[in-house]
């Protein structure tokens, strides 16, 4: 087993991770940036270093100065986390370089995986079901429009080494083909500096549904299960559950089949997850493989009863799978909501700052990461990711009474979260009964409501009790201090007072 | 003790005294028996009649800012001598709308110009931030007056961008 | 379902049972003691009302008072918790009196069970094994000898009525006979109004193993396996775990079925709890059972996943239990840790207070039960439990180094807890073993240690780096205010600031 | 800057200087360099060289109550006028104890008479609080010089109960 192992992260994630390693009874640096000093993750470590500015480029993108970091502390190992360096094939090929284990699959798995028309035709080769669309990047316009005609629109144009929603473009005519197509190829050349694109059929509303993935070095993978991820806003997740009500036994098995089949097709090992989307019919399609912990992994966990992140140190140490897919049984269900610094009154404009109070839920079926605390800032130059509120229950009911229960008990101040619109979610109509697809938030959310005059009423009663009690205690400060009562004297303090308003 | 108290653009009259540990508030004619205790830095547990209430309160002056059930009020309260003073300050300030940044980033692109008519819920400048762009839109009826910072420069939270009248 | 349940108790288990309702989506009913005006379970239920002075007499156990409340609100259940009137049969019969659902088991079965003397008769007669002894009370000296001799020194003198360590005597020989009897006669006079005492064989350095149960009121009745609380200080349990590692299949069957045999005996309905004490051969006697919710019923939940709190008010409204034996699986390990206001190197003093600082552990496997927040008061006047950290883990050893981690992370300043004591017993090697019986604190933990050097250098560094912080502050605050450094001013200032030393 | 440290019956000699953003600081001679920064009300994030640790430190003067992996210190830090002024007062106070309730409770039984000689760990009196029975204890040899509460008394926390000398 490593002798101490660094975490190149920060926020929720990095805390995680350390709480992994501690649990193994392994020691943890964290490396942190300048406004990162006052972290939680700095003070959740064994040992801290500074390793740049702000912006990420000088800091948590710095591979020098982690892998300096690492030689300099004796860390035998780095795990990634999320973001960052995670899927840098580049990061990870250094590690392997100067003899560190990165915790995640080999740099040319990562290489592979993020090439995203390579990852098509590896998946097409092994026969895990792709969209219809071309494998190879496309140069000519006339050569766009031939496939689109053969697939049928709407098309999806997507930058082949992107990611993040940027360089892509939903086509819906021949007409818009030409204007697309050039915006697509400018974007991911500014993007990614390569405007090379290529062409998906375009699916309408689907579900964005992924499996788990569990493999060592020896050859042996089990997958985990789903996770429906289909509450998206800004093609981001925010609310994700398992099992997904729209995947029965039978698709399960075939998912996990296929997401097994893309594992061993390029050998992968370490945690990976095979994103899908699928449509009306229970059909799915390979979307992309993330070669790295996923924000979401916690779900799975409370389900299975097994550690990922114990799982990936253990995996990268080079130590042997000891499950198989027979005993991995998935018990009741759990559902996560991301708590972000945004205002969704507002289309999640972020709302960084610092938070004044902090009240957090607890209890029966609760886990809570975070790297939040009383007075401390959420910083405008990371991602805005405040906590993961899981829930665990018996069945999908329980577990969503529970998640309002805890999301009632949960109270920010100071920044705006997204609290408020959780709830609406997790209330709503549609996502009861498990009606849901990634244009949920869009087509289903009514956005701003206005407040309840119930509620109102008690900010205002509370406001006046307060605004009460202090005329009274500056009346009791003038009385006091005054007994005279010399009329100059009050008409010059209230003068004093008046200038304040 | 009588108060006047504005919140979301309405005013209420308030009144309020003490009977033993709790309060006697009626709002507008309604009225409330209430017992507020702090618990901790700006949370009061709060009894009204028997319901109960977990509120945050923060106070600025005669400013609050209260959130109760993951919804949050900006209430001022206002007693005789502020009530006065406040309505000099508003005659001044009327019409007058002030674009600031919630955050600190960097003007991506600025969507009008000074002299431009804009409408309630009109685009004004885009602002990255948290590496997203983000829109900043215009909350009511008037006309560009000032355009405070250029394109591609670097701006703290609070900074003022734009101003309408 | 009912509409609306009122819970007469304070502290972490009111706020378990508000939880519990709120999942259920009825509305809850505080009541509160005027010390507790700002204790959190007010906060948290939809109604609170006051109901008497700081002493328990006045208010939780102010029967009259606490129905008054239940009718005003319209309630028409009230869960008891534990302790105060948990286990009180006349309130149990008021309720029922009064057309109140009381969430527990009848009044009688309560009475039944409340004697110690006729529970255990009702436990022979069931075929439950009890200690040699007498299930009658006794009255001459004469027959207590008697019977000492025929089963063997030592023996146990108890209360009739008794429980909570009172009234209770461990007699070694024949000579200590006559002034223990008295002694235990006179203390259970005047603790329970009720001088009657039996006796038992005394078990020496037995362990404390019990059986949950959850019986339903049309016969239905299944256990959920045990509970190992060997680990006890003045008699009260302080950390707990599932399964036992006293436990094998073989004991944990024959346990479950002597325990639903009580439960069968008395007819019993809601959830319970079988007590046994077992002795180094794995034989088993019954101890007494606890006709209500106890403290540690959070570990059960989490190997189980059956909310034991949502059970009770399912059966309490008359439904069926939708659970049977053979479904029942137990799922991993837990150990619950009780944090308590007390003072561990002092004897476990209580020290109540004020909470100046609180930092709470999360993440995964973590279940966090408390009633405190930063700032609060541990009253003088109650029970001083402040929270209950509870542990899941796929193996006892992952349960413990998790349980380790969490007690880390776990900072509570301005009054003494149980933390540092309860990291020294699970860092203990004989508790890493499973070598533990009731005696364990007294023989097998050290009780006073001497801080580590490293940590006191810690401690003496950042209180060296504030003093001189303060120091600069204060000589920057006098050069700003005084730029004319008249040296009279300043030996002026100086001998004001040394009179504060 | 020199300091002179008291913790648990033992005085340092401390010396403390700034180093950029750090200070290097030596205790008895032995050096490190501290990074100490505040988190929020009384939680420090202090470095080590490299190693983290978070502290909980509240200050009361010269005084400070430590709090570090669950383990609490009572640590004093005194400047050259400070420790002359401590010097005075120690002088005043030596070889006396007070036995004090830590919290408030009812005077069960008084185990001594004025005029006793005790020795460190005898049992002093009993006061019941929270259900419960506990025995205070001598911290050090000497003679009780006063006792001040009766049996049966009602106390608060903090109250004198007995004075050794």
């Amino acid at each position: 087993m490593f002798k101490k192992i660094l975490i190149a992260n920060r926020g929720e994630i990095a805390i995680r991770i350390i709480r992994a390693c501690q649990e193994l009874d392994i020691p943890t640096v964290a490396v942190f940036s300048e406004p990162d000093r006052n972290s939680l993750h700095v003070g959740y470590a064994e040992e801290a270093y500074l390793i740049g500015e702000a912006n990420s480029k000088k800091s948590y993108l710095n591979i020098d100065k982690i892998i300096d970091v690492a030689q300099k502390s004796g860390t035998d190992a780095i795990h990634p986390g999320y973001g960052f360096l995670s899927e840098n094939s580049g990061f990870a090929a250094r590690c392997e370089k100067e003899g560190i284990t990165f915790i995640g699959p080999s740099s040319d798995v990562i290489e592979k995986m993020g090439n995203k028309t390579t990852a098509r035709k590896i998946m097409a080769e092994a026969g895990v079901p792709i969209l219809p669309g071309t494998n190879e990047s496309i140069e000519s316009d006339d050569e766009v429009y031939k496939i689109a005609k053969g697939i049928g629109f709407p098309i999806m144009i997507k930058a082949a080494a992107g990611g993040g929603g940027k360089g892509m473009r939903i086509v819906n005519s021949a007409d818009e083909l030409k204007s697309c197509l050039r915006a697509a190829r400018s974007e991911a050349g500014s993007s990614f500096g390569d405007s090379s694109v290529y062409v998906e059929k375009y699916l309408e509303n689907p579900r964005h549904i992924e499996i788990q993935v569990l493999a060592d070095k020896y050859g042996n993978s089990v997958h985990l299960f789903e996770r429906e991820c289909s509450i998206q806003r800004r093609h981001q997740k925010i609310i994700e559950e398992t099992p997904s009500t729209a995947v029965d036994d039978k698709l399960r098995e075939k998912m996990g089949k296929a997401a097994l089949k893309a594992v061993k097709s390029v050998n992968y090992s370490n945690a990976g997850t095979v994103e899908f989307l699928v449509d009306k019919k229970k059909n799915f399609y390979f979307l992309e493989m993330n070669t790295r912990l996923q924000v979401e992994h916690a779900i799975t966990e409370i389900v299975t009863g097994i550690d990922i992140v114990r799982e990936q140190v253990r995996i990268a140490a080079g130590e042997k799978l000891d499950l198989t897919q027979d005993k991995i049984k998935r018990n009741g269900c759990a559902m996560e909501c991301r708590i972000y610094a945004e205002d969704p009154d507002n289309n999640f404009l972020p709302s960084p700052g610092t938070i004044r109070t902090l009240r957090s839920p607890g209890g029966y079926g609760i886990r809570y990461d975070t790297c939040a605390f009383e007075g401390c800032n959420i910083s405008v130059h990371y991602d805005p990711l405040i906590s993961k509120l899981v829930v665990w229950g018996k069945d999908r009911e329980e577990t969503r009474f529970r998640m309002l229960r805890a999301l009632n008990e949960y109270s920010i101040t100071g920044i705006k979260t997204t609290i408020p619109f959780l709830k609406k979610v997790i209330k709503n109509k549609f996502f009861i009964e498990g009606d849901i697809d990634t244009n949920f938030i869009a087509s289903r959310i009514e956005r701003s409501s206005a407040p309840s005059d119930g509620t109102l009423k008690i900010a205002i009663l509370t406001a006046v009790v307060e605004s009460f009690k202090k005329a009274e205690k500056e009346s009791l400060f003038h009385n006091q201090h005054h007994p005279e009562k010399s009329q100059w004297k009050i008409a010059g303090k209230w003068q004093m007072w008046g200038n304040r308003f | 003790m009588n108060f006047d108290v504005i919140a979301g653009n309405k005013e209420y009259s308030v009144e309020i005294e003490r009977r033993g540990k709790s309060f006697i508030i009626t709002i507008d004619g309604e009225e409330f028996e209430v017992d507020a205790t702090l618990l901790k830095k700006e949370l009061y547990s709060v009894l009204i009649g028997s319901k109960s209430h977990l509120v945050n309160l923060k106070s600025e002056g005669n400013n609050f800012t209260v959130d109760v059930n993951s919804e949050s009020f900006e209430i001022e309260v206002l007693d005789e001598a502020a009530k006065r003073l406040a309505q000099k300050t508003k005659s001044q300030a009327e019409g007058k709308q002030v674009i600031k940044t919630p955050m600190p980033g960097k003007i991506v692109k600025i969507l009008v110009k000074e002299g431009d008519e804009v409408e309630p819920g009109m685009g004004m400048i885009i602002v990255e931030a948290m590496k997203m762009e983000n829109e900043l839109k215009s909350s009511s009826k008037g006309v560009v007056k000032e355009i405070v910072v250029e394109e591609g420069a670097t701006v703290n939270g609070g900074d003022t961008l734009i101003v309408v009248e």
